[in-house]
Formats: structure tokens, sequence, C-alpha cells
């Protein structure tokens, strides 16, 4: 009896094989991803509103390249394999940032000096959205009238507002965000950054005209799906996206320790100009 | 980041940790005491970040030649907080600065008093006046 | 004379004697000419007086898990200093006596330099709003912030205490002059970490504002310079690892009624409040007492340093938001100018003494 | 796996001929998650050449012929060498079980593990095929003499990675061996040489033939141009009772006999015995060649365990080898000099 439901099966397949193997660049899991947070309702915050507080962390190598890229070695040759570059999928949606012509050029000179360069290694403000995947916890810290991001690298801070919602006064590195309820999804619209920061370690970057969309929808108890819509005129030929889950700290006595690398840069930043020895 | 007004304090007797002791005259090794300067041009960026905002001028000497200067003022946080924005000095202000030099003798000095065309000073909390009286502009 | 308000103070250890007058002698400030011709702006002080006995009767708004909400933003400025002043011997003060502290305090900070001397090269801070009484400050009867000892000084070091700081001295001399490479700078000209932080929290002359901010079984402070946050865990978890040493070191929190007790630990010791050492433990006690005021109590424990704990009151007043990114040390360009000045002067001395002989 | 052969070679008749014919009424067991079970160690060491060798034209050898060439080839890997000779600078495989007549291999009748072309070899290179070659191999020569650098050596010198693996998976000469194991939705493939895992994810939308839902992976096929890897990116789905497993991104710095890195490499497994896992590959990379070509073998049940092979932590052959070189060229400079300034 069994080899009959068999066959029946194996005919079925010889026609779904057929359908071609042709790979969609949209990741299916992405689609998977998104299409199980719909589903799930976030516990309540003791106002009402999905509950997003918690540590959380992302697992990807986002940090090094938001787009795919192999695996490389490590750009300070005696860090060896501890430096090395891990290969990753990408987040960008579609796989391709829309560069204009002269952007995708100033890109690839950034990558060139990227020791140089690389605002990371200076210590400096992350900027958005490389504060979220930039491979070091922050809190969520969710009240009714501000929501603050508190990261752990250099002690990145980012107030959401929720209630009086303002122009940015001035240019700034983490940008001015303003956030808003949409069902189970917080929205956070961050504009007024400088053209400062870049968007991960390969020198993608952008111009002061940034303007950054973010959607933090929670998808089960432990995991949140962001979405983050980039767009910048003056760098880009259009808006793109990019989406990645956030892993919530479940250890106990989970906590934003310091990484205050102001301290350990000085050298990098400073040693030349230290008062030489009376030769 | 000169906290002169922290000095201030220790002066007050309200004795900070150590570290808040910082060396009045750390101002004085960065600029030049003996290179005093008073320069007229025109801001094309005022830099509002900290620990001290930055004002780029271009200034125009007798036969037109046009040299920028970067000129240190104070932390831009408190004005922001009285209603200043990046459009409430717009580029363009006919600024006059009483400086002194950098020690390095680059185009680098700190404007130890900001007067605008009329006159009047920058600023100044709003009760001297400036660009615009930020109370109103709140 | 240009009219020019500037306000500056002369550094080094000057003690301000805020005599019970209005005139206040300050060692070593020469005072140029005539009091300059713009008057010392009259201090606005936005805050309500912060009496301790309003508390009673206050209850401070729930915020939506319960908590008594310490929500928004305050400033711990305040023209009290930490320590009663020498010749000062009453606990409070007059309303009289404490509006003419204030007043002569604003006035200093008003008061113009000379020219030409190595104190007018400063940008004025009143053009930026940066002196205490442009903006919100805490209101205080108190003759010091210290209560406890009563005479409102810090406890005499102790024999350990005094070691620590003779080695930390010797230390600190041995590392060179102050501008020979940027470890020998202070850590807030180095954007490291000021005075705002803590804990416990002390006021950092300006832009010394926070906000505080609540979620189910946290508190958040953020210190706007630089813009340091301390995320106190109300889930009265266990000891720290002595391993992990912080610059703001480790805090837990409870509520004990209406007041926030945070108990801080394992501070890395170079941050050293007061010189004191890693040993340093630190009670903050925080109550809201009034809508617009939190009395802000702290005890400083550290066998090491001092024989006794003792105790200071700094008030939070309500201020206006909003707290602006204070990204320090991405454009702190006076490091580089500070040592590359040090290096030409060398250079220069060297070539002048090569010259010479 | 205690049998030592000292000196002299004990020709292993172990497993039967395997025509493929016989593959019909075999039905494999299933995993937990219903899919065909090609669980355990496997060899694919075989004395059986890819390319037919010059001089034969039949497909398939007469089991006699079949064991006069095994016999021959067994002779050549334990033919003493020649004390004084360089070959003889070595360590006699035999000693360590290492030659593989005393192990389990795969024995086929044919001629040429490649089927398609019907003459066993590998079809021409196109013209731009031969221009990537000749430019490689100036790249190579670039690099200077073999051990003018670990970069310039040969990539199992470096233990970057041998010819197990591929894909497609070739014998490595010795420790030819596998292990597969099976969960929901996935096929792992270890190698022995050098403990390169294969993970085959087993792409729903076009696995057939595994009834249960958990055997369908989650669909992880995203393929971007710009991820490249030694072993290619591999994605698998079941065809009856086959493996299918197409595997494309390869980085191009391990050539499958001169492919570059627009390879595809289509493999199918079947088991078609307890012991035997049939073994099929084609290779297509238009740039290279002027046509696809294919090949067949097959994977023999052995036993385990596939010990770790950590080639890279021990590889103190390859800096011996290279201060060697640099001292014989500074010996070579000194005796220059010494007859120059004579």
């Amino acid at each position: 009896m069994m080899r009959n439901r068999f066959l029946v099966v194996l005919i079925v397949a010889a026609v779904v094989s057929g359908v071609s193997l042709a790979v969609d660049r949209v990741t299916a899991q992405q689609a998977a991803v998104q299409s199980t947070a719909q589903a799930y309702r976030a516990p309540r915050t003791p106002d009402g509103k999905p509950n997003l507080n918690g540590i959380w962390q992302t697992m990807n190598t986002a940090n090094w390249n938001i787009e795919a890229h192999p695996a490389g070695p490590s750009p300070v040759r005696d860090l060896g394999a501890s430096g090395a570059v891990p290969a990753g999928l990408g987040i960008v949606e579609g796989g391709e940032i829309p560069y204009l012509p002269a952007a995708r050029k100033k890109q690839q000179e950034n990558y060139a000096n990227r020791l140089k360069l690389d605002p990371e290694i200076k210590c400096y403000l992350p900027g958005v959205p490389r504060s979220t995947y930039q491979g070091m916890p922050f809190q969520i810290i969710q009240s009714t009238k501000h929501i603050m991001l508190i990261h752990e690298f250099a002690g990145a801070v980012r107030t959401i507002y929720m209630a009086e919602q303002t122009e940015a006064p001035a240019d700034s590195w983490m940008g001015w965000s303003n956030g808003r309820w949409e069902g189970e999804t917080l929205v956070v619209d961050t504009k007024g950054f400088n053209d400062l920061s870049w968007f991960d370690r390969a020198g993608n970057f952008h111009s002061d005209a940034l303007h950054v969309v973010e959607r933090f929808t929670p998808r089960s108890a432990e995991t949140i799906t962001y979405e983050a819509t980039i767009e910048d005129p003056k760098v880009f030929s259009r808006p793109w996206k990019m989406s990645m889950p956030l892993y919530k700290h479940v250890e106990r006595n989970a906590q934003i320790l310091e990484f205050r690398c102001v301290e350990f840069v000085e050298d990098l930043l400073y040693g030349h100009l230290r008062k030489q020895p009376a030769k | 980041m000169r906290m002169k007004l922290a000095v201030g304090i220790a002066a007050a007797g309200l004795l900070l940790g150590v570290a808040e002791l910082h060396a009045h005259h750390a101002f004085a090794a960065e600029f030049d005491v003996n290179r005093p300067l008073t320069l007229k041009g025109t801001l094309v960026k005022w830099e509002m970040v900290n620990p001290h905002s930055w004002f780029h001028i271009d200034v125009k000497d007798k036969d037109g030649k046009v040299t920028p200067w970067m000129v240190e003022g104070g932390s831009p946080n408190q004005l922001i907080r009285m209603g200043v924005t990046k459009t409430t000095v717009p580029v363009g202000t006919e600024l006059v600065i009483e400086g002194y030099q950098a020690k390095d003798g680059t185009m680098k000095a700190v404007g130890r008093n900001f007067v605008l065309a009329d006159g009047k000073r920058l600023f100044l909390g709003g009760s001297a006046g400036g660009v615009s009286d930020p109370a109103k502009a709140k | 004379m240009r009219h020019r308000s500037r306000s500056f103070m002369r550094g080094g250890a000057v003690a301000l004697a805020l005599a019970l007058a209005a005139t206040i002698s300050i060692a070593g400030q020469t005072q140029s000419g005539a009091q300059s011709a713009a008057p010392a702006k009259a201090p606005v002080a936005k805050a309500a007086p912060a009496s301790a006995a309003a508390g009673k009767t206050y209850k401070a708004p729930r915020t939506p898990d319960g908590q008594p909400d310490l929500q928004g933003f305050w400033t711990n400025s305040t023209y009290v200093p930490l320590q009663r002043p020498n010749g000062v011997t009453k606990e409070i003060y007059t309303p009289e006596e404490a509006e003419a502290a204030i007043k002569a305090a604003a006035a200093r900070e008003a008061e113009q330099t000379e020219p030409g001397t190595t104190a007018d090269v400063h940008y004025d801070f009143t053009q930026f709003g940066l002196d205490r009484s442009q903006s919100t400050f805490a209101r205080n009867m108190r003759t010091s912030l210290i209560v406890d000892p009563p005479d409102g000084k810090i406890p005499p070091v102790n024999a350990a205490g005094q070691k620590r700081q003779q080695e930390r001295a010797a230390a600190r001399k041995a590392a060179g002059g102050q501008y020979d490479n940027v470890e020998n700078m202070p850590i807030g000209s180095r954007c490291i970490i000021m005075g705002g932080a803590g804990p416990p929290m002390m006021n950092a002359g300006y832009n010394a504002n926070y906000q505080i901010v609540q979620a189910p079984g946290y508190v958040m402070i953020l210190t706007e310079m630089i813009h340091d946050v301390r995320i106190i865990p109300l889930d009265g978890r266990a000891q720290q690892p002595s391993g992990v040493k912080q610059w703001v070191g480790l805090s837990r929190g409870r509520w004990e009624g209406e007041t926030l007790v945070v108990e801080t630990t394992n501070f890395n010791g170079k941050n050293a409040f007061q010189g004191s050492s890693e040993n340093l433990k630190v009670t903050e006690r925080f109550t809201r007492t009034a809508d617009d005021s939190i009395s802000y109590r702290f005890t400083v424990e550290d066998p090491q340093t001092w024989d006794r704990p003792w105790t200071a009151e700094a008030p939070l007043a309500k201020t206006d938001g909003p707290i602006f990114e204070f990204a320090c040390h991405e454009t702190n360009y006076g490091i580089a100018n500070i040592l590359a000045g040090a290096r030409a002067d060398e250079k220069k001395a060297a070539e002048q003494k090569k010259g010479s002989n | 796996m205690k049998r030592i052969a000292l000196g002299a070679v004990a020709v292993v008749l172990l497993a039967t001929v395997v025509p493929s014919a016989q593959t019909k009424a075999y039905k494999a067991p299933r995993t937990p998650d219903g899919q065909p079970d090609l669980q355990g160690f496997w060899t694919n060491s075989t004395y059986t050449p890819l390319e037919r060798p010059d001089g034969v034209t039949k497909a398939f050898y007469t089991p006699e012929e079949a064991e006069a060439a095994i016999k021959r080839a067994v002779q050549r890997e334990s033919a003493q060498t020649e004390p004084g000779t360089t070959a003889d600078v070595h360590y006699d495989f035999s000693q360590f079980g290492l030659d593989r007549s005393q192990s389990l291999f795969v024995r086929n009748l044919r001629t040429s593990l490649i089927v398609d072309p019907a003459n066993g070899k590998i079809p021409p290179l196109t013209e731009e095929g031969k221009r990537r070659t000749a430019q490689r191999d100036a790249e190579q020569k670039k690099l200077g003499g073999r051990w003018d650098s670990a970069e310039s050596n040969q990539l199992d010198d470096r233990c970057l990675i041998m010819a197990g693996p591929g894909p497609p998976m070739m014998d490595a000469g010795y420790n030819s061996n596998y292990q597969i194991v099976q969960s929901a939705g996935a096929v792992m493939i270890l190698t022995e040489m050098i403990h390169d895992v294969r993970i085959v994810t087993l792409d729903p939308s076009t696995s057939s033939g595994s009834p249960r839902a958990e055997s369908r992976g989650d669909g992880r096929m995203l393929v971007d141009p710009r991820l490249r890897q030694w072993m290619g990116v591999s994605r698998g789905r079941w065809e009856g009772e086959t493996l299918v497993v197409e595997t494309t991104n390869f980085n191009g710095k391990n050539p499958f006999r001169g492919s570059d890195e627009n390879l595809k490499v289509i493999e199918r497994f079947t088991r078609v015995a307890d012991d035997t896992i049939e073994y099929k590959f084609t290779i297509d990379d238009p740039t290279m060649w002027t046509r696809p070509w294919s090949a067949e073998s097959a994977m023999k049940k052995t036993v385990g365990p596939i010990f770790e092979h950590a080639c890279h932590e021990g590889n103190f052959g390859l800096y011996n080898t290279l201060v060697g070189a640099r001292l014989e060229e500074k010996r070579a400079a000194e005796d220059a000099l010494k007859k120059g300034s004579k």
C-alpha cells in the first residue's frame, strides 16, 4: 500500500519540479519572516502598547557590509583570522543599493581607504541604522512620551519623541527621531543627520539629506522584525529598504555595559602628537 | 573641552571630582594670547557641534582676497533649548569676531566676542538680543 | 571699552568666600578697571524653591506600571557649593542671603575678562546661554550640598586615602606635562566622561541636564554631557561580579515608598569622585517633592578614603527639553590643536636654544 | 580498523561489481522525516581514472580486464622506491594503510568515470576557455616557483582545500571518506580531508518525494552572485529516490579540471544497494568548455570514524619547505660570491 501513495507523490513531484529554479532575488526567508510577524500579537505595556522593552541585538554580518559579500581577509594583517571578514547574504532588499553612479564610485573609494575613513574605527557615533546592526546590544526603554534606544557602542543613544514632535534643530550623528504607533508596529521617522556616518565597514555612505523610516514589529516573544527604508536623493536614485530580525538577550542579569571607546582610540588619533622624549 | 564655567564651580567651592578641575588656561594652550585679532567676514556655516560650536566665515582682506576662517564658540545645546536652530543665524550673516588665533598659525581662532553688523552681540541668552531673540523664537 | 560681557572664572583652587555681603573677594582675579558698562543680568531663576517640607504633602503621579513618576527633563545646575565655604557656619541661608549669594555668583559669571590676559582667551559663555543664570537652576537654601557631616565639609581623608592620593599624584607627575600627550589631559577635555554622570551626579557647570525615562522594571537617566546613560534595573538582581568595573560603576535600584534608592559599586577608579578609591559605594535617593523638583540625596562610602560616610543633597529642578546630542569626541578639535600647539612651542624653544648657543 | 598490511599487498575482494541495472529492486530505508536514507560512512576511493586512458577505446572492461587493471595499479602504488632518488624521500604509504588497496575502494567496470562525451574525455576548451586558462597559468607563473612563497604552492599543500569535497566530489587519493547525516530539510556531507562540510538545504518549492512537511527546508535559496565560495552554494531537492544537488557561486580559486567561476555542477545521489550510492555529476561551464560533460562513480559503505583532519594546524611541511628553499638560495648566493671573488 505504501508504494502506491508513493507513486502518486512521485507524479505530482514530476510536475512540481518542472517549476523553473530561477531564484527570486527577494529572499523567501524575509517573506517568511514578515508573514509570521503579522500573525503575532505582542504582550502590552501598562499603557496598552506592544511591549518592545528589552535588550536586543542582530545576528548578521551587516556591519561588515550591508550588501551580500564573500568572506575575506582582515584589513589589519596582524589580526589574521580573528579580524577576517565573514561572508554575508546582505540585508538590502533586492540585493543592490541603488547608488547614483558617482556615489557608487565614492563608496568604492571609501572601501579602499576604509581603515582611515570608517568613523567606527575612530569610536565615532555609528549613525542610523548602523547603530541597530553594529554587532553590540542596545536596550529599548519604552515609556509613553519617550522611547529610548541605548547602545553599548560608545554610549550612542537615541530619543524617540512619541509626543511633542518637532523638526531637527540641528544636524547630528544619530539624527532627530519622531515616533508613532501603527497597530503592532513602532514607526520611527528620523532626519537631521550630518553626512559623516557610514552604514557599514564597506564604505556605504549617505549625505546630510538622509531620511530613515524604521519599523519595529514584534514577531515572537524574543524577536522583532526590524525594517528601515533609506532615502537620500543626493546619493541614491530611489529609496531602498533593509530588513533583519532583532534577537532578545534572555540571559539573567543581561545589561548594557560600558564600551567607552574614546580611550581606546586616543593613541590612534593623537599618538603622533605625543611629546617626543628629548633626544 | 574647555569648561571655563566648570572651573567657576571649583572657584565657587563646589569641588567636583578631580576630573573637573580643568586647567583654565587649556584654551590658552590652543590659542595664542599674543595673537589677538578681529575678523570681519560673512558666515559660511555654523557647525552646531560639541564640545564647542565652530563658525566658518569667509574673511575678505583689503584687495578682496577671501580666506576661510574657523572660529570656536560655545556648545549650542542650551541655545537649542532656547529655540535656536540651524537656520537662526542665516548663511551670509555679517559678523565681527574678536578673538585669538590658534597657536599653530592656521586659520583658526577662538571668538571671545561675536558681534553683528548692527553692533548687537550675538545671542547673549536673548537679553542683549541677537540675530533673533531665542525667547521670541520659541 | 567696548561692551562685552564675558563670563569666566580665574582657574585654580580659588576658594570663593560667599560672604553675607554681596562683595565677593576672589584671590588672584584682577578686576579690569570699572565695572563693565553692561549691567550684570539679573539671574532669571525659573525653578520654584525646592524645600524639603513641601515633599510631605506632595505625592508624585504614577507611571503606567505604578512607579512614582520621575520622568521629564531635570537640571542639577546650582550655585550652592558642595562644601560649606570657609567663614560660613550656618546650615541654611535666609532667603535674602541665598538671593545675595546667587546674585554675586551670577555677577561673577557675567564678569568681563581683561583683553590680553590668558583668561580672555575663551569664548563668552553668556553669548551661548551657558552661564547658569540664563537657564533653570535648582534653588537650595542650604550653604552647602553636604548635609552630613553637619559642618558641611568632606570628612578628612584617612591614611589609606592620603597614601593612594599621593601615589596618584606621583604617577601623574611622572607621566609628564599636561600637554605632553593626550592621556595627561583631564578626562573631560578628552570627552571620556564629565562630572554630570557620576554617580554621584554633580553639576557640570553648563548643559547640566538630565532626562529621566521609566519603563517596567527600569529607570533610565540620560546625562546630557556626554550622552551618558544610566540604566537602573529594579529587579533586585544580585551583587554584580567584581570583574566588571566601569566608569559609572554598576547600579541597582529599588523603590522604598516614594523614594528610588540606587546603590552603585564596581567603579573602575579612573574617575575618582573627590579622590575616592575603586571601593567607592554611592547610594542615591530620588524623591519627587513637587511637580517641578526632585530631592536628590547621595551618600558616599569609601573606607579606603574616609573613615565615615558622608551625605549631600543636590535638588533637581524641572527644566525644558530637548537634550540635544552632545557628540563631544567626534568634533573635539581642541585636543589636536593643543597638542600641536605644544609641539610647535617646543620646536620653537629648541630652535631658539640652538640659535642662541 | 586493525588491518595492518606489512609489505605484501593483500588484495581484498570485498564488494561485488555493481552494474547499474540492479538498482530497480532496491528501495532505500526512510529517515524519520521521510527522506531516502543516505546516512552513514562512505568512500569514493577508486582506481578508475576520470578520463579514459589513451589507447583504450571501449567503455567497459571485462571483469578480468578490470581485475588486471586494478592489480597493475596496486603494484604501482606499493612498488618500493629506489633509495637515493627524490621519489624515495617520502614515507611509505602502505606502512600507514594509505594505499587504496588496503581499504575499501569502489570497483567499476568502466574505463573512465566520464560517461559523456562517449569518448570518456573532457570536451575541448572554448576560445574564451583557452584565453582564461592561459591567463591563469601566467598569473601562477608570476607568483614564482612552487616554493617561492606559500601562495605559489598547491592548494592541498597549503591546506586550503583538497579534491574530496568539490563539488564534484572526487577521490582524494587517500582518506577519501565521507559521512552523510540528514536532518529535516537538509543533507550534510562531511568530507574527511579537510573536514569540509557541505550543507545541502532542501528547497521546499521543488522537493518532492518527501511526504512530511518538516523535511522540506525553510527555503534558504538566496544566490546573490557576489556571494562566492570555494565549494559554491548548493541547493538540493529530492526527485523520487534521487537527491539532486545544484551548485553555483564558485569563487574560481579551486578550478575543477580548469573550470572557472561560472561553473555549475549538478550531482545525483541514488542509493542503489545497502552498501552503495550511485554518484553521477554533470559539469556545465559554457565559458570554458564547448559542451557540458558528465561522469558516473559510486560511493561504497565503509567504516567510521572520520577522525579530525586538522591539516593547517599541523602543516609543518609547508613551513619546513619554505625555510629549506630560503636556505638553499642563501647558500647558492654565497657560493656564487665565493666563485666570483676567486
